[in-house]
């Protein structure tokens, strides 16, 4: 499509957006924030004008450079991609509008591996690229390791869903320059045991087949723990822990079969939860009891109808591309379209929140620039992103003062539909956990916050329940 | 020593000294990481060049050493928190000498693919205890890394990493280099080379093998223990993956890369290794595409590695040595 | 726990033993023939199963029937067989002449050029096709449903180890290998071509390698990265079977897939470490593994 | 045993007992009991496969004897490393030459003499600073005629010169006694002699007792003070050249029609 008619179209469908989320996607706050205007849209509007004109005064002439940060070699290299397709797509977005106050933007990626890799890479791009902002979806791992790292080196960097608990509550309690554009890894077990709680009243019997690490571990816990006020009544009969990147899960099935659960909750992503799945098919897992994924979602587009069967509970994080609905909410189908035609893939909540994250970028320089005439620092774009809103695909985005952005986390059951070769959510099942019920209330912005005591442990949270 | 020798080693510090000042700061901070990699290879070389034994193991030392740095830093140890870098060094260079007494007496029974593969058991093992025993070593998280003292003083992590540790990293770079040049023409050295050339015959000249190539395997993990020391500060954050069996194979690459029957070979390999990675990584995520056909190339065409292949005199000596014996 | 889980979680461990086994034993021969430990046969394996993905996805979108699927697993392990058929006359037979440290690294450098390779062409996500597997359907046990597509991995894998076994045991060309691996000098005091000895013997095993790829794909999946966990453990399984030995090799694979079975249904905690452990330990107690020869001074 | 015994076994420099080695069915060596006193040198023939070299290598422990025991100066060595052995003054060349190839001729031989000198476990000390080492390897190469090449690869240099190498290896551990395998095979036969001179003079001047292994029958009776000739693992004959070039039974078996 033409430059034209693109701009003209994302400004309209992004307008239409707003109309569009409160009925579609739904996400609970405040009748303030709703009256607000959506900040991204304005100003796309304004430098669609000035961008053809000369730049303005101030602004470095220099591109703005975007490091991303994820894996673009091992088993998880389809989050990396994803990663970068969602940069990729908003660069260009924004270049064709004339780019940030006439910077265009530029995209490196570098691979990470293991934590102390990654460590390196973030430092490099900073001393040596010199890059204006980093983004990535690391693993809870990596991201536990370089956010120090990150408020040393003073350049802001947007994970996606990497956040682990202990991150947020012991690493670095109040960021100025880490921003999770996806919900805290908190959030997900928290979900996946509300949908239980909701869903299987009469079960008793919970297992789980987690990876071995941190994110796996937290996952259980969190689950478990927001089980036991939800619903006394379920128990943890079985935990089994598959290595990262294992090819055999039939064991830990077989193990998990043995115990009889009422409900199994799986928190393994990416290549891990399609071999998963794929052995579950075969041992009956599907068949004898009821699954819960909380991130099978990561590996979307491998998710074909011969390896996930109708009936499995998935969570979204926070965006899946039939929710907010496309009908309702035409940015969203703008979005899938556009990517559909760049990737021909379905967007992975990674591509989503880049996406919407360097938007937010952009939106804080222009608001900035706008007030004080001159071309802000990285710590006052970081402040002017706290605190601010941004319209995304998924809908409209708070942002908090520690640099989460708050969303509506999209749920549902699986289901195939002639029209898709994977298998999606059924759109009569698909339900929304609202941010209040999720979030630590330290996280949240006053308008939400519940209970409205502050530096609450999230633990400490659920225990109020 | 010959003249020649002193006179490079001078040139060579001072050309050490004034880098950082003429190179970009991440470089600096490059190089600085780049001798660790070397001290490592370096001490890596008695137990391969010398001996004859490839371990694929050896990254045990270098996550030993990390982790002790790592661990004495960790708030937990309260009022037992230490940030003096000389101290860590130290501790560090006790516990990898102490693991590699232990492991390497059991190691040094085996030669060939069997001394390569039980280190590969040993650093396999450690790996996945340092990801099961979670509350203390971080699980796959691993654990960060302070910003240590130097002869008392703390400076700022910017200073720290991109100028003042370069040349703390330099001092020991040239200490334990002299250190292995002297062990090298020492009789332990000719010793340890006749064990390497012919096992048998040097039992009976009467050198007791077992115990020479324990002590070999010991200098190795030492050797390990300071670059990894040295490194995890400079690093950051260290993390499981240190301690594989493939960490393990980038040093046997860097000894091979640079010449291991060449004192100078294993220091080049590391500044080869460490900074072409750097480099190609930059600009594509293939790199161990091309990390594996150089190993290639290099086995089949310059087994003598870069010095060796440099040096007029060593690649007879080198060819001689690298061909199995009929 | 029941009986009926326990012959599950035996059937496990089989199903994952056999694909060590099948790596594994190519190792072992290769080794004990030429002392090459070939680190690339991890890469080898990957490559059977991404040839076979390939030829499988291609027959799929084309619309032929089931059975042509089933040539695709062949057909993927004869790619493999087509790689090595470049890589014998360039690479190994080089190899064989230099010595171990260096034809060690070489492999090591094959196997990463391998890892990448693969990622070139397909990509990181990971691959299935389980058309087979889904075909060939599901069946319970003693009351637990189970993929009967296991026992055809069984019944191939046992196939051949039978095959092998009477190809040591009753054809020349086999004891021979016997003999080398027990005692290098040997093949040349019985005159054989070595040259050609080895050409076959890398062929055969670079074959079942390959084959091992192709079968396990329908099961399990193909991305890349996949040839590192099984050759670390087939290196296990060598040394703990003993060098030049067909049973050892099925034995040990089987310690470790059974005692991986069940350590993951009794004490969930403990995986991989137990693994490197009973290497350890073997190596310790009994260096030249459960069925090797001892060593003479000349290997000490 | 008891005492007496003990301080009979004193007056030789090597005994041993009942010495037993089967390969299979193959009896190598076959409860030989072999006494050598010193300052001899005996030569050992017999035919191939006759057990001589199985018989150094047992007295040598390059292998283990399935049973009996070997005592050198009257103290029981039977399991000693090969290092120790070497270390006390037992040393041994080999039948198949057996050189540290990678070094030079004359590191092959400094190797040697630092580890007889014991300073081999020196870590730090500089060993060409070493006067004394590289003196007395320069002696020794000179006295083998082998300082010439003294700089080149031991697996560079003519066949020969290794045999002499392998040879001199031993002497530079200054033994008390020494197994020597085949000294001169391999050797050029108008090298033989030379070669044998030399380690006839080493024995004689430096009262080393030499037991040789050897097929070349003129060398065998031109230096043996005694000789013993073995057959399927058994001492068939044992005595001075003399009577063993007489001895019908030897005649036949090994030296053949001499």
């Amino acid at each position: 499509m033409s430059e034209k008619a693109s701009r003209r179209d994302f400004v309209k469908t992004a307008a239409a957006g707003i109309v569009g989320f409160g009925l579609g996607a739904g996400v609970g706050y405040g009748a303030s924030q709703m009256m607000a205007p959506p900040p991204g849209v304005a100003r796309t509007v304004t430098v669609t004008q000035t961008a053809a004109a000369k730049p303005p005064k101030g602004v470095p002439k220099e591109p703005i450079k975007i490091g991303i940060a994820s894996w673009f070699t091992g088993p998880s290299t389809m989050v990396g991609e994803a990663c970068l397709g969602g940069a990729q797509f908003a660069a260009d977005e924004i270049n064709k509008a004339g780019g940030i106050l006439g910077r265009k933007i530029e995209v490196l990626k570098r691979d990470i591996g293991t934590p102390d890799v990654t460590v390196e890479a973030v430092r490099r791009y900073v001393l040596e690229d010199k890059v204006d902002l980093m983004a990535g979806d690391t693993g809870g791992s990596n991201a536990n390791a370089i956010v120090p790292h990150i408020e040393q080196l003073k350049t802001p960097f947007f994970f996606q869903c990497s956040t682990t608990v202990k991150e947020v509550e012991e690493l670095n309690p109040n960021p100025l320059y880490v921003f999770r554009t996806g919900e805290q890894n908190l959030a997900e077990p928290n979900v996946a045991a509300q949908i239980i709680a909701r869903e299987f009243p009469n079960a008793t019997k919970i297992a789980g087949i987690n990876p071995d690490y941190v994110y796996g571990r937290e996952a259980m816990m969190y689950s478990m723990m927001a089980l036991n006020k939800l619903a006394p009544n379920m128990k943890s009969v079985l935990e089994t822990w598959p290595a990262l990147n294992a090819t055999d899960f039939s064991s830990h099935i077989t193990a998990v079969l043995a115990a009889k659960p009422d409900v199994v909750i799986t928190a393994c992503w990416g290549g891990d939860f399609v071999t998963l799945a794929k052995q579950a098919t075969a041992y009956g897992l599907f068949k004898e009891t009821n699954v819960v994924s909380i991130l099978g979602a990561m590996a979307l587009n491998s998710l074909t109808k011969d390896i996930v069967p109708p009936g499995v509970w998935m969570l979204h994080r926070d965006y899946y591309f039939m929710a907010p609905a496309p009908n309702l909410y035409p940015l969203n189908k703008w979005f899938v379209t556009e990517y559909r035609k760049r990737t021909n893939k379905y967007p992975e909540f990674d591509v989503m929140q880049v996406f919407s994250g360097i938007f937010a970028y952009k939106q804080a320089i222009e608001r900035v620039y706008a007030a004080t005439g001159s071309y802000p620092e990285n710590d006052e774009i970081c402040r002017a992103i706290q605190n601010s809103q941004v319209v995304s695909p998924a809908g409209h985005r708070v942002i908090t003062s520690d640099g989460q952005f708050i969303n509506a986390l999209p749920y549902g059951k699986t289901m195939h539909h002639a029209d898709y070769p994977i298998a999606i959510l059924d759109p009569k099942t698909v339900g929304f956990i609202q941010p209040e019920t999720v979030y630590n209330p330290k996280s949240l912005p006053p308008v939400l916050q519940y209970p409205l005591g502050t530096g609450m442990k999230y633990s400490d949270w659920i225990a109020t329940w | 020593m010959k003249l020649y020798h002193v006179v490079a080693l001078v040139a060579g510090l001072v050309l050490a000294s004034l880098l950082p000042l003429i190179l970009p700061k991440y470089y600096t901070f490059i190089f600085a990481v780049t001798m660790c990699f070397a001290i490592y290879a370096l001490g890596y070389s008695i137990i391969l060049g010398r001996t004859g034994l490839l371990s694929f193991g050896h990254a045990l030392y270098l996550g030993v050493a990390a982790y002790t740095v790592a661990f004495l830093m960790r708030p937990e140890m309260g009022a037992f928190r230490i940030f003096s870098m000389e101290l860590l060094l130290i501790i560090a260079i006790g516990t990898s000498a102490l693991v590699g007494l232990g492991v390497g007496a059991i190691c040094i029974r085996y030669t060939r693919i069997f001394f390569g593969l039980i280190n590969l058991g040993f650093v396999m093992l450690w790996h996945s205890l340092l990801l099961k025993l979670y509350y203390v070593t971080g699980g796959t998280d691993g654990l960060p890394i302070y910003i240590p003292s130097l002869f008392g003083v703390t400076f700022s992590h910017e200073i720290f990493r991109t100028f003042i540790f370069y040349y703390y990293v330099l001092g020991i770079f040239a200490i334990t280099t002299y250190i292995m040049w002297r062990i090298y023409n020492s009789p332990l050295g000719l010793a340890l080379k006749a064990i390497r050339e012919n096992s048998v015959r040097a039992e009976f000249v009467g050198i007791p093998i077992g115990r020479y190539r324990l002590a070999a395997y010991v200098i190795s993990a030492i050797y390990a223990g300071i670059g990894g020391a040295l490194w995890a500060p400079l690093n950051g954050h260290v993390s499981p993956d240190v301690s594989t069996w493939l960490t393990s194979g980038d040093v046997v690459l860097m000894n091979i890369l640079g010449g291991m029957y060449t004192f100078t070979g294993p220091i080049v390999g590391a500044f080869i290794f460490y900074n072409l990675k750097v480099q190609i990584m930059h600009f594509t995520t293939y790199w161990s595409f091309i990390l594996g056909i150089s190993a290639i190339i290099f086995v089949l065409l310059f087994p003598g590695g870069v010095m060796g292949w440099v040096s007029k005199v060593m690649p007879k000596l080198v060819k001689k040595s690298y061909r199995q014996k009929a | 726990m029941d009986t009926s889980t326990a012959v599950i979680i035996i059937l496990n461990g089989l199903f994952y033993a056999f694909s060590l086994f099948l790596i594994s034993i190519g190792l072992n021969m290769l080794y004990g023939l030429m002392r090459i430990l070939n680190i690339a046969h991890g890469g080898l394996y990957a490559i059977g199963a991404f040839s076979t993905w390939a030829l499988m996805n291609a027959a799929t979108k084309a619309g032929y029937p089931i059975y042509v699927l089933w040539l695709c697993i062949p057909a993927g392990a004869f790619v493999v067989g087509l790689i090595g058929f470049f890589l014998e006359p360039t690479l190994f037979r080089r190899l064989y002449k230099l010595r171990e440290e260096y034809s060690l690294l070489a492999t090591f450098g094959l196997m990463l050029v391998f890892d990448d390779v693969l990622r070139m062409i397909f990509g990181g996500s990971p691959l299935s096709a389980n058309q087979l597997y889904n075909w060939v359907g599901v069946e319970t046990i003693l009351g637990n449903a189970y993929p009967m597509y296991n026992f055809v991995i069984y019944v191939f894998a046992a196939s051949v180890a039978l095959g092998l076994w009477a190809f040591f045991y009753r054809t020349k060309m086999g004891r021979i290998l016997r003999g080398t691996a027990q005692d290098r000098e040997m093949s040349t005091c019985l005159g054989v071509n070595a040259s050609i000895l080895y050409t076959q013997t890398f062929f055969l095993t670079i074959f079942i390698v390959g084959l091992g790829g192709a079968i396990y794909l329908p099961a399990t999946s193909a991305y890349s990265g996949m040839g590192f966990e099984p050759i670390v453990l087939s290196f296990a399984v060598m040394i703990i079977g003993g060098l030049g030995s067909l049973k050892g090799a099925l034995v040990a694979a089987s310690i470790i897939g059974l005692v991986r079975a069940f350590g993951i249904a009794l004490i969930p905690e403990l995986e991989l470490a137990v693994v490197f452990l009973i290497l350890i330990i073997t190596l310790i107690f009994r260096p030249r593994g459960l069925f090797g020869k001892k060593f003479t001074r000349e290997e000490k | 045993m008891g005492i007496q015994s003990d301080a009979k076994i004193g007056e030789k420099i090597l005994q041993t007992e009942g010495l037993k080695k089967y390969f299979g069915e193959v009896r190598a060596v076959d409860h030989v009991d072999l006494e050598v006193s010193e300052g001899e040198i005996l030569s050992i023939i017999g035919p191939n496969g006759s057990g001589k070299t199985t018989l150094l290598n047992l007295i040598s422990n390059m292998i283990e004897p399935d049973a009996g025991r070997i005592f050198f100066y009257g103290r029981d060595v039977t399991k000693w490393p090969p290092s120790r052995l070497a270390k006390m003054g037992l040393v041994r060349s080999f039948q198949i030459v057996n050189l540290f190839d990678g070094l030079s001729v004359l590191d092959n031989m400094r190797a040697a003499v630092t580890s007889k000198l014991g300073r081999t476990s020196k870590p730090f000390t500089s060993l060409d600073r070493d006067k004394e080492v590289t003196r007395t390897s320069i002696e020794l190469l000179e006295l083998f005629k082998l300082s010439d090449k003294a700089e080149t690869l031991a697996g560079d240099v003519p066949h020969g010169d290794r045999k002499v190498l392998d040879v001199a290896l031993c002497f530079a551990l200054n033994p008390k006694l020494i197994l020597l395998d085949e000294p001169t095979s391999g050797v050029s036969t108008s090298e033989k002699r030379p070669v044998m001179q030399r380690i006839e003079e080493a024995v004689r001047k430096g009262g080393v007792t030499a037991v040789i292994v050897e097929h070349d029958m003129d060398i065998v009776f031109g230096y043996s003070d005694r000789i013993i000739a073995m057959h399927e693992g058994k001492i068939l004959a044992e005595g001075k050249p003399q009577e063993i070039r007489e001895n019908e039974e030897v005649r036949k078996v090994v030296t053949g029609g001499l």
